[in-house]
């Protein structure tokens, strides 16, 4: 820069310890003018060889080259991201967090990922602001508000925090939403999970990209995945991408929208289908609400960032499509239950919409599996609920790639499930799965 | 809001429509011989193409008839729709006219 | 026994709000009771057609979303193989049996949905200003003219619309839809004023 | 009324200004009353009364002027209005001022001038881009303490306090040709397209037509100047009658295919509440052709604290003085590489004010207006920089000095000049913003350091030209043809024919070279001294960036999410080009390779309920009803959502709770007759030769064999094996059938039959049509119930014999034609009385009058629950999920074992589904009689003091039976047909209930109540 005598990030090669970030760091450094910064990860050249490639550079793929590297020593890996990292569904998500599902196998998966969220800017020495803030899931009839009971009573059996809560008490909690009795789809009540709330989405990405860094991890971005290459009898070998041929024993792939892209490559197909899901956030304000509120009768759920934006979100669009954003009649659906439930929203404005390609598999539960080709696994299909199962995901992923078995949270998630028959069918429990 | 060319009905917003993915997936004639995968298959395994794409559509607030589209998934491009029972047009041929 | 007839309700009897408005107003709205509504199935290419025609009069429309009218009667097309007629002979069960015999040796259907719709008529020099604030197809006179019709969605109600005058349009709705779509008219012609005339009475 | 001090008098030749000096208007700013005048906007009117600090910014709250001219606009963000209908972050610069017009300041406290927030500037060096990342983790329980602190000082304005009194609407619209931006490229294009006849939709989100034109005076089109030429065009516009113009429209959508959307401001401008009037009406317009006609957006130089109130754009000084007659200050200076900045020097000059400088980054300016203005004594300092500026709530003053010849360094010492506005002129980005929307692919332009459309995304379904600013076109001369060009072009695709008119002749000062440097040069380097803003609204500076690109974040979009770049409610229309171009020379690459961020819609932020729009409230879903409605309103009834129907869920007498009206109409369906409004159920007629056999492939019983005038329940799978749905279906002839399903699955059922019949068996003569609401539906039940249809129907015989269960028969009840089911679902002896809806209140009414002598009860939708749960009949999408099969509901009875294929046999024989310990259909009974389980509760073997414990399965129904005296409850337990007589628990928040596993059938078990 001609004026600033600031130095460059180069590209070191091997890791290097990371200065700790604290408020106390920050004022050693403000006495520098904060040239003296590291990068928080190399973006290396990729090397010709690793154990493990992870394909992906997502929260998912980044937690699951951390957890490789911290809880199984497996620290020759490459996290390969065809753009810029945690720039697909990971930045595009309405950062909500919670555990509060239907079946057995998925409370104890969300919960096993909230249980990571909550030590999460400690372990990686990046604030991630993740807010135990409480998220509401509301009925607007009595058939939700009974099929809400069964939820709530599945979730405090399987020993996970969740409280019933009536009109009153939302009210109380949700001072901007109306509990008029008379609008068309009244609030019956709802169920309370405080320990969810939300996070900033992209320190996620950076957080666990800058502490795997530090394990060795490479994180090769524009470098993107054009072929698998197996041995005669099968067994994968690496990878062909836009930057050439990258050998490994183990390739773990965690790409999302793009899992039916990458099967097909691979030669298999997979009962997943990319759906735009939308999303969009209004001006900053000063803070109205303060808990994650849900309701699936009218598609929407509301919460507020930290910056003042109202972040509202919906249902998937019902067409395949990548082109990362959907058709109108979704917002303008949302923004009509927005005004219906929170009346005081009407004249705010929408300052930003947005789409993610969000891969959704039949019964709205992921897909955590070996595949037909030996060596390659899949971490996918997590539909809407990605953002919340990130750690969570990466951990049980490492785990399989590390042992090449899925371990107890992993096993119900196998890809011969929908051969078998053995769906963990979160539809059936709410219209929306989020 | 794409424009989705009903045979019929000529082309209408996509809202008027419900989606049914990859289409000429025809049900097994004789069920009772599938295996669990085959019929694992004809139930969930479905192409999922980033490109152009033989996709079903049904003019629910229409005419409510089934009918195929060519479609790029990225591009949301349209290059053909036909009625059931048509053959599937040439994908290659089709979209190469673009660049032409 | 019973003694007296039945009585018969309209869809909308006892939701439309007082008759009358203002005489410039700009759209008039209007219940139509008492028409025969059958929906027809069969093969426009086969005997059917030709059935049809001696039965009602007027020659099946193959073209998509065209209606072919004679006097009292439209007969709407809704799909490749499926036709509504509408009658002012509110004798529909006779109409039925008449078409039933005629067609009888061929696939066809023929069922009588004379309650399975309401029919609204809505005319006026603002009707078309009102219709595009929740009919997403074009309505212009270069595109959308009387004597064609179309289904879609008016609001979010699923509707079939006929055009049958310059200014004027009847819609065919559910019956547990019809008081949200004549709310729904009434709130989006408060601009423009709206009339509203007795059931049976001309415009 | 206070003096306008900036107010400048009319000028002999130039004018005074498109406002109208005869309509004063008053208003309040922050409590203070002010005067402007029609046609000002709020910040024209500001300026006008020499009002400069008008907000603090978001990060260091930091005194902040207004910088631009419109939608641009960063800094003055205005919280207009009161209570219910308060509207925060508005720009002034896109408020037209009306009488009585109440507006406030932001984000700032306890006031604008001294605003605590402030000390996050004094702090600053603690507060880089992205702070927040490196600390407030320790300890971790303060984190959600730190955070409301953080929440309380962020957000801009308050939302407003109540429900929004206004009202909203849409409007579909189907153009061959819509026009964005009613410039001079746009107006010509419209005036083009219009001859046709085409149908044109012309927008812009001005309250006037005419762009920039409006804001210059020194531009003369056919000898006019371009105000009047612009009256011209609009002037035929209007007489055209296929011509729609939409001002005061921010087309901020461009989607797929050409559907774009446009939000058009319909009274906020007066100030009043019109009746029977939208405040907004939102466009959605499906254009055949469009034509982009956005204009230009000039951008900020980045310069040590360039961001002082009264440090403005070149051309938002000019606008304020040429359209709206107010002179931003007395004293300006202009610092510019382009020659554009001559033009606000001389229109300052012309009008009174003494130009401190023209400040000129190119070492040797020339041309007509360089020379212009060193004829009018103006001093120009060439090859200078300025250094800096000086002022707190008012620029005072800046540092200059002349640069290296490569514009890297300066050359000299500074001094300073003193000045109170500082217009500067960085160069015009084309506004490619709704171009990007729709995916076209943008290039760098290096001649005109600017992005600029290059590959229309679609051009087969989404015909578009960019013409004018927005395409990098920098003269109004070659704007105006190509917008006639382009005018024509589209009309022409579309069908409508015509001459090409002719293009005006153009009379424009003429602009040389321009020299762009992205940072101004400083005495000491970027992050040292002082802040070089680049995106004023969050606070972002040139250090920032260069931060951002050191700590690994190169990615353009990172290099946006961790400084928070371009995220402002501007949405970077000041930031991102300066930005791009910071980070392109931090990391040493060029512009090109780094990249756009995606432009993603609004252009301008756009009212949630314009959106929302009519379909709020009453409107919000229709309320579907039956004929009998008004007499179960008439009578008490509670109602239940089924879907978007209201059902009657039951019908309390004065001073009955919910139990005792349910027992009491339980005992009443029994033992008098009970009658239910069934008209909800979806119902199909099925017809043609093939119908029998269609069915026999739907349902998972045999229906070839059914008897005419028959009925028989059938079951509904998918293909996987799960149960969707339910219902009686009755041969009406040989080749015609009757079937219905649960009121929800109505659409759901119809959709999935034609979805095969269509797709998979074209060749079966079979046709479906729905007939759900073409019948309405009373059906009457209990031990009283066939005494009372004789009394109102004799020509049916009503006999067990002549009329078996499972029978239909058709006569006449209450003199109206009828078809009467013998269907029962409530084990009683039962009639379903079918008529045309239209005499379903009629129907209705007589059976309530006949049936008083008979004790008749009607009943909702809580006692069919119980009643049906009495005999152990399910519910589907109550005992079902979604992934319950027939044999988990024991009943493997309706499972045809010869057919050799139905829909759903195949995906009923996978291994899971044939797993002995699947979750099975049971009856449960408490220990307790009168103890009623909640319906969902969870079923364990072993309870354990405290969770978690292992689930067996839950209660699907659960209800106080009447009739047997005691609760009943149905479950879906694993492995639960084994489990008969087994004891388990019910562990519940406050106590864990026992429960012993029965058959689900509790009352009248033999059926024999079922013949009457």
């Amino acid at each position: 820069m001609n004026a600033s005598a600031g130095r460059q990030g180069t590209t070191t090669s091997g890791p290097t310890a990371k200065q700790r970030y604290s408020i106390f760091a920050l004022a050693k450094n403000a006495l520098s003018y904060h040239e003296g910064w590291q990068q928080a990860w190399r973006s290396p050249e990729p090397k010709k060889a690793y154990d493990v490639i992870i394909v992906g550079g997502g929260g998912h793929g980044l937690t699951t080259a951390y957890y490789l590297a911290k809880l199984h020593g497996v620290r020759n890996v490459a996290v390969l991201e065809k753009g810029w990292i945690g720039g697909g569904n990971t930045g595009r998500n309405t950062t909500i967090i919670r555990s509060g599902y239907l079946w057995d196998e998925s409370i104890k998966l969300y919960d096993h990922a909230l249980k990571l969220w909550e030590g999460m800017s400690q372990e990686l020495n990046f604030n991630v602001m993740f807010s135990q803030r409480g998220v509401i899931n509301l009925a607007h009839s009595e058939h939700e508000w009974r099929e809400m009971r069964r939820r709530y009573e599945a979730i405090r059996l399987n020993g996970v925090d969740i409280e019933l809560v009536l009109p009153d008490d939302i009210k109380k909690l949700v001072p901007i939403i109306s509990i008029d009795p008379d609008i068309r789809y009244p609030v019956k009540g709802g169920i309370l999970q405080q320990r969810g709330g939300t996070a900033r989405h992209d320190a996620v990405a950076w957080g666990y990209a800058r502490a795997a860094d530090e394990l060795g991890v490479d994180i090769i971005q524009n470098c993107e995945v054009t072929g698998f290459e197996r041995a005669p009898e099968g067994q994968i070998i690496g990878v062909q991408t836009t930057r050439g041929f990258i050998a490994a024993n183990k390739v773990g792939c965690v790409p999302a929208g793009h899992s039916g892209v990458l099967a097909e490559m691979a030669g298999f197909m997979l009962p997943i289908q990319a759906r735009p899901l939308q999303a969009l956030v209004s001006e900053p304000i000063k803070p109205v609400i303060d808990k994650v509120v849900m309701s699936n009768a009218v598609h929407m759920y509301i919460s507020q960032s930290d910056k003042g934006e109202l972040v509202l979100g919906a249902g998937t669009d019902a067409y395949n499509s990548y082109a990362q954003r959907g058709s109108p009649n979704h917002p303008e659906h949302l923004m009509a239950a927005t005004v219906e439930l929170y009346p005081i929203t009407s004249r705010l404005r929408m300052l930003r919409q947005w789409g993610g390609i969000v891969d959704t598999c039949p019964d709205a539960s992921p897909i955590i599996s070996k595949t037909p080709v030996p060596g390659l696994y899949f971490n996918c299909g997590w539909g809407t609920g990605g953002f919340k199962a990130t750690p969570g995901s990466g951990h049980v992923f490492a785990d399989l790639i590390a042992h090449d078995r899925p371990n107890a949270l992993a096993a119900p998630y196998s890809l011969d499930r929908f051969r078998t028959g053995y769906l963990v069918d979160e539809h059936g429990a709410a219209g929306v799965a989020h | 809001m794409q424009l989705i060319p009903c045979p019929w009905c000529g082309p209408r917003d996509d809202a008027e429509f419900h989606y049914g993915a990859e289409a000429h997936v025809v049900r097994p004639a004789v069920p009772a011989d599938c295996s669990d995968a085959e019929w694992e298959a004809y139930l969930y395994l479905r192409r999922n193409t980033k490109g152009p794409f033989a996709e079903r559509w049904m003019h629910t607030n229409g005419c409510r008839r089934w009918f195929n589209v060519i479609r790029d998934t990225y591009t949301h491009e349209i290059f053909a729709s036909y009625k059931p029972g048509e053959p599937m047009p040439d994908i290659a041929q089709l979209t190469a006219k673009k660049d032409a | 026994m019973a003694d007296t007839a039945p009585q018969a309700f309209s869809p909308l009897s006892g939701h439309i709000g007082p008759v009358g408005g203002p005489h410039h107003a700009g759209v008039v709205l209007r219940e139509v009771a008492g028409l025969s509504l059958i929906n027809l199935r069969g093969d426009a290419e086969k005997a059917f057609a030709g059935h049809v025609e001696t039965v009602l009069g007027v020659a099946l429309p193959t073209a998509p979303n065209t209606a072919a009218c004679t006097e009292g009667l439209s007969l709407l097309w809704l799909g490749p193989d499926e036709w509504l007629a509408v009658s002012e002979d509110g004798d529909s069960p006779a109409l039925c049996a008449r078409l039933e015999e005629a067609m009888s040796r061929v696939h066809h259907a023929v069922v009588d949905l004379s309650d399975n719709y309401a029919v609204i008529e809505l005319s006026g020099h603002a009707a078309r200003w009102v219709l595009a604030k929740g009919w997403p197809q074009d309505l212009h006179p270069s595109a959308f003219k009387p004597g064609q019709c179309s289904q879609g969605l008016l609001g979010l109600a699923q509707i079939v619309l006929e055009q049958t005058a310059e200014d004027a349009y009847r819609l065919f709705v559910r019956p547990s839809f019809a008081a949200y779509l004549w709310d729904w008219l009434v709130d989006a012609s408060a601009d423009v004023g709206v009339r509203v005339a007795p059931p049976d009475a001309p415009t | 009324m206070s003096r306008q001090p900036n107010r400048i008098a009319p000028h002999a030749t130039l004018g005074g200004g498109r406002i109208d000096r005869s309509r004063p208007l008053g208003f309040r700013f922050d409590g203070k009353s002010y005067t402007g005048y029609a046609g000002d906007t709020l910040a024209s009117a500001l300026l006008a009364n020499d009002v400069h600090l008008v907000g603090r910014s978001f990060k260091y709250h930091r005194p902040r002027g207004i910088l631009g001219l419109g939608a641009e606009e960063p800094n003055a963000l205005i919280q207009l209005a009161r209570g219910n209908r308060s509207e925060p972050n508005l720009r002034a610069t896109q408020i037209e001022l009306f009488d009585g017009l109440d507006a406030s300041s932001q984000n700032r406290w306890p006031c604008l001038k001294y605003d605590v927030g402030a000390v996050n500037s004094t702090l600053h060096r603690l507060f880089p881009a992205g702070f927040y990342y490196k600390t407030f983790m320790w300890p971790a329980s303060m984190w959600l303490t730190y955070e409301e602190v953080i929440r309380n000082a962020a957000g801009l304005g308050k939302a407003p306090e109540g429900p929004d009194p206004d009202r909203y609407e849409h409007m579909h619209t189907h153009p061959d040709v819509l026009i964005v931006g009613a410039g001079p490229a746009g107006l010509a294009a419209a005036l083009a397209a219009g001859r046709t006849g085409a149908r044109v939709v012309l927008a812009d989100e001005q309250a006037e037509f005419g762009g920039s034109l409006l804001s210059e005076d020194d531009v003369f089109i056919d000898g006019k100047p371009g105000p009047d030429w612009v009256a011209e065009v609009v002037a035929e516009l209007a007489s055209m009658p296929e011509v729609t113009l939409l001002p005061r429209t921010c087309v901020h959508a461009y989607l797929d295919h050409n559907y774009l959307l446009a939000a058009e401001r319909v009274t906020d401008h007066i100030g009043a509440v019109i009746p029977n009037t939208p405040r907004q009406r939102l466009w959605k317009i499906r254009a055949k052709q469009v034509v982009l006609a956005a204009g230009t957006l000039e951008r900020p130089l980045v310069f040590r604290d360039n961001d002082r109130p009264g440090v403005m754009l070149s051309t938002a000084a000019r606008g304020y003085a040429v359209r709206y007659g107010v002179t931003a200050g007395r004293k300006p200076l202009i610092v510019t590489g382009h020659d554009d900045g001559y033009r606000t020097a001389l229109a300052y000059a012309a009008r009174g004010a003494q130009v401190a400088a023209i400040v000129d980054l190119r070492p040797e300016p020339s041309g007509p207006l360089v020379d212009a203005a060193r004829e009018k004594g103006i001093d120009i300092l060439a090859g200078h920089s300025v250094a800096g500026a000086h002022g707190g709530h008012r620029v005072e003053g800046v540092d200059v000095a002349e640069m290296t010849t490569d514009g890297s360094g300066l050359a000299k010492v500074t001094r300073r000049i003193g000045c109170d506005l500082v217009a500067m002129c960085g160069g015009f980005n084309p506004t490619v913003h709704l171009f990007s929307q729709s995916r076209g692919k943008l290039r760098w332009d290096a001649e005109l350091d600017a992005f600029v459309p290059a590959t229309v995304h679609d051009p087969k379904h989404a015909p578009q030209a960019s013409v004018g600013g927005c395409a990098g076109t920098m003269t109004i001369a070659q704007a105006v043809k190509d917008g006639i060009k382009a005018g024509l072009d589209a009309a022409r695709a579309t069908g409508s024919t015509a001459r090409q008119p002719a293009a005006p002749k153009v009379d424009e000062p003429g602009m040389g070279e321009h020299r762009t440097v992205w940072v101004l040069p400083s005495d000491k380097p970027v992050g040292h001294k002082g802040k070089h803003f680049v995106d004023f609204q969050n606070d972002v500076t040139a250090a920032d960036l260069n931060l951002a690109a050191r700590e690994g974040y190169r990615s353009i979009e990172h290099v946006k999410r961790y400084t928070t770049t371009g995220m402002g409610t501007d949405q970077g229309k000041t930031s991102n080009v300066n930005a791009l171009a910071i980070v392109a020379a931090t990391l040493g690459t060029d512009i090109p390779a780094v990249g756009t961020t995606t432009f993603r819609p609004p252009y301008t932020p756009t009212t949630i309920g314009a959106y929302g729009g009519r379909n709020i409230g009453k409107l919000f879903d229709p309320v579907r009803t039956t004929a009998a409605d008004p007499w179960h309103k008439a009578h008490g009834a509670k109602f239940e959502h089924v879907g978007q129907w209201m059902r009657p869920w039951y019908y309390p007498k004065a001073g009955e709770t919910m139990r005792q009206a349910v027992d009491r109409e339980c005992m009443a369906a029994r033992n008098a007759v009970g009658i239910l409004d069934a008209s909800t159920l979806g119902k199909i007629d099925v017809r043609g030769k093939d119908s029998a056999e269609f069915l026999n492939r739907v349902y998972t019983n045999a229906w070839l064999k059914l008897g005419i005038g028959k009925c028989r329940y059938g079951l509904m799978l998918n293909d996987a094996g799960f149960v969707i749905d339910d219902g009686v279906t009755t041969r009406l002839a040989d080749d015609r059938f009757h079937m219905t399903t649960t009121t929800g699955g109505a659409a759901r059922v119809l959709s999935h039959l034609e979805e095969h019949l269509q797709t998979e068996w074209p060749d079966l003569e079979v046709y479906l049509t729905s007939v759900t609401e073409q019948w309405s539906v009373a059906s009457i039940c209990g031990a009283k119930c066939r005494e009372l249809l004789a009394e109102l129907c004799d020509d049916i015989d009503l006999s067990n014999d002549a009329f078996p269960f499972m029978a239909m028969k058709e006569g006449t009840v209450a003199g109206i034609p009828a078809r009467v089911y013998r269907i029962s679902f409530t084990g009683e002896l039962s009639f379903e009385i079918n008529v045309p809806r239209r005499y379903g209140m009629a129907l209705w009414e007589a059976l309530m009058a006949a049936g008083e002598k008979h004790g008749i009860t009607p009943y909702g939708t809580e006692a069919m629950h119980v009643l049906r749960a009495e005999r152990g009949f399910i519910i589907v999408g109550q005992e079902t999920d979604g992934s319950v099969t027939p044999f988990d509901l024991a009943m493997d009875w309706i499972v045809s074992k010869t057919k050799t294929d139905f829909i759903g046999k195949r995906g009923l024989f996978r291994p899971d589904l044939m797993l002995p310990d699947r979750k099975q259909l049971v009856g449960l009974l408490t220990e307790n009689p009168n103890e009623v389980l909640p319906e969902g509760a969870q079923i364990v073997e072993e309870v354990k003091p405290q969770p978690p414990m292992v689930m067996l399965g839950h209660v699907t129904s659960s209800y106080y039976s009447a009739n047997c005296g005691r609760s009943i409850a149905m479950a879906l337990v694993k492995g639960g047909h084994g489990r008969k007589g087994d004891t388990l628990s019910v562990p519940l928040a406050g106590k864990t209930i026992k429960v012993t596993v029965t058959d689900p059938v509790f009352f009248d078990l033999e059926g024999s109540r079922r013949d009457g």
